[in-house]
C-alpha cells in the first residue's frame, strides 16, 4: 500500500549557515494494506519526519513516496482533495489539535465541511455515529478542548481522522502524552478499530514494549538510518544490531528484574 | 557574535540610505514651494520669478532629478545638509551647536530614571501585591497619563509663578535644568516601571526560581542573580528604544521651556517649513537609532549567554 | 512547575463550572477585577458626557465674546472660566474631548486592522513578502513617532487630516509586529497543522484559525493604546501642528493657553486634567481588559 | 532513624473553583537510607506531596496534619527555618531540567553558591568542590563551565542531580527524574541515582509515574491516586503480590504487561466521587465502597492497603 524507496530530507541547521543537516538518510520500507507498522527510534532520530513527509508536511530531498502505485513526491494530485483524504495523522498532544477557542463540534464538523456536501443533520449523525465507535457521546461535542481530559481528546481526534475514512493512518506518539491507564484505553481502543475496519497504521514511537504490541513490523531508527528492520517478535527476542540491543536492554520493566538492570 | 555586528551595520546602512531618500523626495511631493513662501517673509512682497529660480538655483532646489539625488546622498553622508533656507547658516553649524544641549537633558533624564525605575520596578515585583507594589502601580499609571507639555507647564505655574523657586525660562545654570528634566524623567520613570516589573514577574514564575528557593538560596540572591539578572536583557531593550522617547519628549520640552536645543529647531523649522534642517534632522535621529541598536545588541549578547554560546 | 500542578488541578475544575454559567462566572470575574470595574464606569461617563455635551452646557464651544475675556473659574457665570477669545472653557472641553477621544479611537481601530492584515499576510506567506515588509518595519522604527508625525507634518502641512496620517504611518507597526508573532507561533501548533492534514486549505485556515484567534489580542492591545493616541495627538496639537483653530481639542487649547500660564493659570489646567484622567481611564482600563484575558493574551504584550 | 513522617496530611488550594485537596490525609515516613517512591498519574497529587516537604507551594495553599522532618514540624516552621533547612538538610531535584538551570548561570555557579551559602565555604574551596561533584555525577570536567541550554538533555538531569548532591543532606527528594529523556539516557539517570543511593546512604523520595522506574529505585513504594494513598508496601510486596485493583490495573496497563486498560478516567479533584475515590472505575465496587471511604488495612507489617476487598 504504502512504498518508501530511498527517501532522504535534509533540514538547513540555521538561517546564516548553509549546512545541511540530514534529519532522514536513505530510508526505504513498505506497508501492506491492513498492516501496522512501527518506527522506533530516539529523540532527534528523524522518526517524526519520515511521517511528516509521508502526509506531504514536508518534501523530501531525494528518494519517493508511493501511495497505491502512485508517487506523491511533486505530484499535482498532491494538492487534490481526494489525495488529502486517503492519508490522515494524530499527533502527540491531544490538547493540542483542537482550536482552543472552538467547540468540538465544530472542530468534528470541519473535516464533513471540507470534504463533503452533507446537510448540517447527515453530518452530525454521521459524527455521532464515530464518537460511539471511540466510547464517547454526543454530550462531549458542547464543550471546550480545555473542559476534557487528554484521554477524551485523543479519542476525539481518532474519530475525526477515522471519519473522512483514509487509506493509512500515521500515529506520530499518540499516547505518551497520556497516563500509563488511558494509555492502554487508546491504544487497545485504536488495535480494535484497525481489526474492525482493516486499517493501515504507521505507529511512530520511542516506546519498545508499546511498538511490539501494537505493530506486526518494525524498524530501529538511529541518526536518520534504519538501523534494523522485521518483524517485531523477531527483532526483540532476536535483535542483530548493538543499537537495537541497547535499545531493548534499556527498557525498564514493572518487575523485580529492574533491579538487576540498574544494580551497580 | 561578528556576524550580528555585521547584520545590524547593513541594517544600519539600509536605514541611512532609506531615510535620506526618503526626507529628500519628501521635497518632491510636498505641496507648495518653499522658496515662495520664504522670500515673501524676507521682502514682504510677492516674489518675482526669477528672484524665485535663482533662489532655487542657489539652493539646490532645482535640476534633474537624479543628479540631485546623488548629490544629495553624497552631501547626507557627510553629514552636510547645505544652509538654512531661512537663516543662510550651515544646518550642520547649528545642529552641533544645538545637539549638546539637548543630550544634556536626555542623558542626565535616562542616568536619574534608569536606577529609580530599576529599584522601585524590582522592589514592586518583589512585594507583589502588597502596598508598596499597588502605590507604585498607580503612581507608574498616572505618571504615563501626564501628558508631558502639560506637566511643564504645570510645573511653571507652581515654581515660577507661584512659588517664583525656579526661572520659567532660560538656559545655562543649573536652577533651569530641574524643570526640564523632571518633565522628561515622570514618563520615563513610569514606563520603565513598568516594565521592569512585569519583567522580573514573569522571571519570578520561572522554574528556576523554585531550584533556588529549593537550594534554600537567600530571598535576596534569588532576586538578583536569578530574577534581576535575566530580565536585564528585556530591560536594556527597552532603554534602547526609548532613548528615541526621550529624544521626542525632548522636542515637546524644549518647546515649552524654551531650551535651545535641536527640537525647538526641529519645531521651528517645520513651522517655516525649512527643508534643509528637517532633513538634517531625520538623518540625524536614524543615525542615533542606528548606533544605540548596534549598543543594544552587542550588550545584549553580553547579557544572554544563550546568544552568546549559539553556535555557527 | 509547582503553579503548572496547581493550575492543572484548578483549570478542570474550573471548567466544568465555565459550562454551566458562563455568562455569570464572566460577570463575577469582571466585576471582582476592581480596576477594570471602575475603570469601565468611567470611562461610559466619560464617553456619554462627551457624546451628549449638549445636555451638560448650553454654551456654544467656538462662540467669540471679547465682552467675556479671560474670565476665571466662577465669574460671571461661567463654570470653568473662558479664553482669550471669550470661549467658554468648560463646553470647549466638552467638545474638544469629542475630537480628542474620537480622533484617538478612529486611530487605534485603522491602525489595529491595517497591522492585522499586513502581520498575518507577512507572518503566514513568509519568504520574501515576509522579508520586505519586515525590513520596512525595521526602517521605519527607526523614527520615534512624534518626530516623524513633526515630519510630516512639516512636510505637508499642518491639519487634522495629516495628522491622523502621521499617527498611521508609525502606528500600524506595532499591531504588525504582534500578529506576526502571534501567526508565527499558532503556525507551529498542532491544530494547524491538523488542520492541513485535514485539508484545510491555506485561506481558509487564515480566515478560521488565525485571525479568529488573533483578533482578540490586538483588541487588548488596541485598547491599551487609546490612551497613547489621546497623548500624541494632544502633543502635536500642542506644538501647534495638529488640529486647528478654531476646532476645539485639548492639545491645541493648552497651546493657546500657553501665554496666559503665568497670569491665567486655569486656562492650563483645566484641559490638561482633562487629558491627563481620561488617559489615565484609558491606561487602567487597558490593563484591566489584559489582566481579565486569557494568561496567553498576558504573556504576550507586556505593559 | 525516622527521617521524615507525615500523619494525615492534607495539602489544599483555594481556586476559583472551590477548594482542591491535592493531598488528602496521607500517611507516610521514610527512614534512614531508605528509598521511597511515589508512583501516580496526572493530579494524583504526588508532586504536590513532594513540594510539601520543601514547603515550595504557591501561597494560596493550606496545610494540616502533621510532618515531620527528624523532629521538626515543617508544617509549622517559618520561611526562615525552611531557607536553612532546604538545601542542606532537604534537597530537589527538579523537574524539566532545561527551565529548572538559571539560563545566565553557569552549572558549576550554581552549585558554588548552594555551597557557599550552606558551607560556608570560600569562592575557590567551593568552586573546587563543585567541581568535583559535577564531575563524579558524570559530567565531562571540560563542560562543568557550560551554561543549561549548552549542554545535553542527559547531561542537564545530571548537572540538576549534582545540585542536589551539593551539600550532602540526608534526604533527596527527585521529582520525575526521569521524565522526558530517552530510554538509553533514562537507563543512565537510573543508575546513577542508584549508585548515589547505594553507596552515600541517602534517602530518596522519588515521584514518578513509572513503574519500570520505581521498581528499579524502590526500597517501598506508595500507589497514589487523587491526593490519597491507595496501596504501600515493599517493592516485592507491591510488584509481586499487588492487591488494590488500581495498582493491579496499572501493572496491567503497562505496554509490557499487554496494555490492558483501566476503564474511565481519573475523578476531578474538587468533584470527587462518594465513597472510595477509585470506586467508579473499580471492577469488584460494591455498594459499600459507594457509600464511604475504606480506612488503611494491614496486610502485612509494610503492606498497607485503602480497600474494602482487604477487610472482608
Amino acid at each position: 500500500m504504502l512504498e518508501v524507496n530511498n527517501v532522504t530530507k535534509k533540514f538547513k541547521s540555521s538561517f546564516f549557515n548553509k549546512k545541511m543537516f540530514t534529519a532522514v538518510d536513505n530510508v526505504s520500507f513498505h506497508i501492506n494494506e491492513g498492516e501496522s507498522f512501527g518506527i522506533i527510534g530516539e529523540s532527534g532520530s528523524g522518526k517524526s519526519t519520515i511521517g511528516k513527509m509521508i502526509i506531504n508536511l514536508y518534501t523530501p530531498n531525494e528518494g519517493e513516496i508511493k501511495i497505491n502505485g502512485k508517487n506523491i513526491i511533486k505530484n499535482k494530485f498532491t494538492k487534490t482533495l481526494e489525495f488529502k483524504k486517503q492519508v490522515q495523522m494524530i499527533f502527540q498532544e491531544p490538547d493540542g489539535v483542537f482550536d482552543p477557542k472552538w467547540k468540538i463540534k465544530k472542530s468534528m464538523l470541519e473535516p464533513y465541511n471540507i470534504h463533503t456536501k452533507l446537510s448540517h443533520d447527515e453530518k452530525m449523525k454521521k459524527i455521532i455515529h464515530w464518537l460511539e465507535i471511540v466510547g464517547l457521546s454526543k454530550e462531549h461535542l458542547d464543550r471546550y478542548p480545555f473542559e476534557l481530559s487528554g484521554g477524551q481528546l485523543q479519542r476525539l481526534s481518532f474519530a475525526r481522522v477515522l471519519m473522512l475514512e483514509p487509506k493509512l493512518i500515521i500515529a506520530d506518539e499518540p499516547t505518551s502524552s497520556l497516563d500509563v491507564s488511558v494509555q492502554a484505553q487508546v491504544l487497545t481502543l485504536m488495535r480494535e478499530i484497525q481489526q474492525r475496519l482493516n486499517l493501515t497504521i504507521l505507529y511512530v514511537t520511542h516506546d519498545l514494549y508499546l511498538a511490539r504490541q501494537m505493530c506486526d513490523r518494525i524498524a530501529v531508527m538511529q541518526k536518520g538510518k534504519f538501523v534494523e528492520q522485521g518483524r517485531s517478535d523477531e527483532v526483540f527476542d532476536n535483535p542483530k544490531e548493538d543499537y537495537t540491543k541497547r535499545l531493548i536492554n534499556a527498557q525498564l520493566p514493572p518487575d523485580m528484574s529492574s533491579k538487576e538492570k540498574t544494580a551497580v | 557574535m561578528k556576524k550580528l555586528i555585521i547584520r545590524r551595520l547593513l541594517i544600519g546602512l539600509l536605514i541611512m540610505v532609506v531615510a535620506s531618500l526618503l526626507s529628500f523626495t519628501v521635497l518632491y511631493v510636498a505641496p507648495g514651494n518653499p522658496a515662495e513662501s520664504i522670500l515673501r517673509e524676507r521682502t514682504g512682497a510677492d516674489p518675482s520669478y526669477q528672484d524665485i529660480s535663482l533662489f532655487m538655483s542657489n539652493n539646490n532646489l532645482d535640476g534633474n532629478l537624479f543628479s540631485k539625488i546623488a548629490q544629495w546622498l553624497v552631501m547626507a553622508f557627510r553629514f552636510d545638509f547645505g544652509e538654512s533656507l531661512y537663516t543662510g547658516e550651515p544646518v550642520m553649524a547649528e545642529f552641533i551647536r544645538r545637539l549638546w544641549a539637548t543630550l544634556q537633558l536626555t542623558l542626565i533624564s535616562m542616568g536619574i530614571s534608569t536606577p529609580l525605575a530599576i529599584i522601585i520596578g524590582v522592589a514592586a515585583a518583589a512585594k507583589k501585591n502588597k502596598i508598596f507594589d499597588h502605590v507604585s502601580r498607580i503612581l507608574s499609571l498616572i505618571g504615563l497619563s501626564i501628558p508631558d507639555f502639560w506637566l511643564g507647564l504645570f510645573l511653571m505655574i507652581i515654581f515660577s509663578r507661584t512659588l517664583k523657586w525656579l526661572p520659567a525660562f532660560g538656559y545655562g545654570s543649573a536652577a533651569n535644568y530641574i524643570m526640564p528634566i523632571i518633565t522628561l524623567c515622570v514618563a520615563q520613570i513610569a514606563s520603565l516601571t513598568r516594565i521592569v516589573r512585569a519583567t522580573m514577574l514573569e522571571k519570578l514564575s520561572e522554574d528556576y526560581i523554585v531550584t533556588a528557593r529549593g537550594n534554600g538560596l537567600k530571598k535576596k540572591m534569588i532576586l538578583m542573580k536569578f530574577a534581576f539578572r535575566n530580565s536585564l536583557g528585556p530591560i536594556v531593550t527597552y532603554l534602547g528604544a526609548s532613548f528615541g522617547h526621550l529624544l521626542a519628549g525632548a522636542v515637546v520640552v524644549e518647546t515649552v521651556f524654551s531650551w535651545p536645543g535641536v527640537g525647538a529647531f526641529l519645531v521651528d523649522a517645520v513651522y517655516s517649513r525649512d527643508y534643509p534642517v528637517i532633513q538634517g534632522f531625520v538623518m540625524i535621529i536614524a543615525l542615533f537609532y542606528v548606533v544605540i541598536n548596534l549598543v543594544t545588541d552587542i550588550l545584549y549578547v553580553y547579557i544572554d549567554p544563550r546568544i552568546r554560546f549559539e553556535k555557527g | 512547575m509547582i503553579a503548572q500542578t496547581a493550575n492543572g488541578n484548578g483549570s478542570v475544575s474550573a471548567s466544568t463550572v465555565y459550562s454551566e454559567k458562563k455568562v455569570s462566572t464572566w460577570w463575577r470575574k469582571f466585576t471582582k477585577n476592581k480596576l477594570l470595574f471602575i475603570s469601565s464606569i468611567f470611562c461610559a461617563a466619560l464617553v456619554f458626557a462627551v457624546v451628549f455635551a449638549p445636555l451638560f452646557t448650553d454654551q456654544d464651544p467656538n462662540k467669540v465674546d471679547l465682552t467675556k475675556r479671560l474670565l476665571q473659574p466662577g465669574e460671571d457665570g461661567s463654570f470653568l472660566g473662558t479664553d482669550g477669545f471669550g470661549r467658554d472653557l468648560f463646553a470647549r472641553i466638552l467638545y474638544g474631548g469629542r475630537t480628542s477621544l474620537g480622533l484617538s479611537v478612529c486611530i487605534v481601530v485603522v491602525n489595529a486592522a491595517i497591522g492585522l492584515i499586513v502581520g498575518t499576510t507577512a507572518a503566514f506567506l513568509g519568504g520574501i513578502v515576509d522579508g520586505i515588509i519586515m525590513r520596512i518595519v525595521d526602517i521605519l522604527m527607526a523614527f520615534p513617532s512624534v518626530i516623524l508625525s513633526l515630519f510630516i507634518v512639516g512636510v505637508f502641512g499642518a491639519s487634522t487630516f495629516n495628522l491622523f496620517i502621521s499617527l498611521i504611518v508609525l502606528g500600524w507597526i506595532g499591531y504588525a509586529r504582534m500578529s506576526r508573532s502571534l501567526v508565527l507561533s499558532l503556525k507551529e501548533q498542532v491544530f494547524i497543522q491538523s488542520s492541513r492534514t485535514l485539508g484545510c486549505s491555506k485561506i481558509r485556515i487564515i480566515f478560521t484559525h488565525l485571525i479568529p484567534n488573533v483578533f482578540p489580542t490586538i483588541l487588548i492591545y488596541g485598547a491599551m493604546h487609546i490612551g497613547s493616541a489621546i497623548l500624541s495627538i494632544s502633543s502635536i496639537s500642542f506644538l501647534g501642528l495638529g488640529v486647528q483653530p478654531p476646532t476645539a481639542e485639548w492639545g491645541s487649547m493648552l497651546s493657546d493657553a500657553k501665554q496666559y500660564v503665568s497670569l491665567y493659570p486655569h486656562m492650563v489646567i483645566f484641559p490638561g486634567i482633562a487629558i491627563a484622567a481620561s488617559v489615565l481611564i484609558f491606561n487602567i482600563m487597558g490593563d484591566g481588559v489584559r489582566e481579565f484575558a486569557d494568561p496567553h493574551a498576558k504573556k504576550i504584550i507586556k505593559t | 532513624m525516622r527521617l521524615i513522617e507525615g500523619r494525615n496530611l492534607k495539602v489544599y488550594f483555594d481556586s476559583d473553583a472551590g477548594k482542591v485537596h491535592a493531598v488528602d490525609n496521607v500517611n507516610f515516613h521514610i527512614d534512614e537510607g531508605e528509598n521511597l517512591v511515589f508512583i501516580g498519574e496526572t493530579g494524583s497529587g504526588k508532586t504536590v506531596l513532594g513540594m510539601t516537604i520543601m514547603r515550595l507551594l504557591p501561597t494560596n495553599v493550606y496545610y494540616e496534619g502533621e510532618l515531620y522532618f527528624k523532629d521538626k514540624n515543617l508544617i509549622k516552621a517559618t520561611e526562615k527555618e525552611m531557607e536553612g533547612l532546604r538545601g542542606r538538610e532537604l534537597a530537589i531535584i527538579m523537574q524539566n531540567p532545561l527551565t529548572a538551570l538559571n539560563p545566565c548561570m553557569s552549572i558549576k555557579k550554581h552549585l558554588v553558591q548552594v555551597l557557599q551559602k550552606h558551607k560556608g565555604m570560600d569562592k575557590k574551596s567551593a568552586s573546587d568542590r563543585a567541581a568535583e561533584i559535577l564531575v563524579e555525577t558524570g559530567i565531562p570536567e571540560d563542560q562543568i563551565d557550560y551554561y543549561a541550554h549548552q549542554l545535553s538533555g542527559g547531561l542537564r538531569q545530571r548537572a540538576l542531580i549534582a545540585l542536589g548532591l551539593a551539600c550532602d543532606s540526608e534526604i533527596l527528594i527527585a521529582d520525575e527524574p526521569t521524565k522526558g529523556l530517552d530510554v538509553t539516557v533514562q537507563l543512565q539517570v537510573v543508575k546513577l541515582l542508584r549508585k548515589i543511593s547505594d553507596n552515600k546512604k541517602k534517602a530518596m523520595f522519588i515521584i514518578t509515574h513509572d513503574l519500570g522506574v520505581a521498581a528499579a529505585l524502590a526500597d517501598r513504594i506508595a500507589i497514589m491516586y487523587c491526593g490519597r494513598i491507595l496501596e504501600s508496601g515493599t517493592v516485592k510486596e507491591i510488584f509481586e503480590s499487588p492487591f488494590h485493583p488500581y495498582t493491579k490495573g496499572l501493572i496491567a496497563a503497562h505496554p509490557s504487561r499487554g496494555l490492558n486498560p483501566i476503564q474511565g478516567y481519573s475523578a476531578s479533584l474538587v468533584n470527587l466521587p462518594e465513597g472510595c475515590v477509585f470506586c467508579p472505575r473499580c471492577d469488584h465496587a460494591t455498594a459499600k465502597c459507594r457509600e464511604s471511604e475504606p480506612e488503611e488495612f494491614d496486610l502485612t507489617e509494610t503492606h498497607k492497603v485503602r480497600c474494602y476487598l482487604a477487610g472482608s
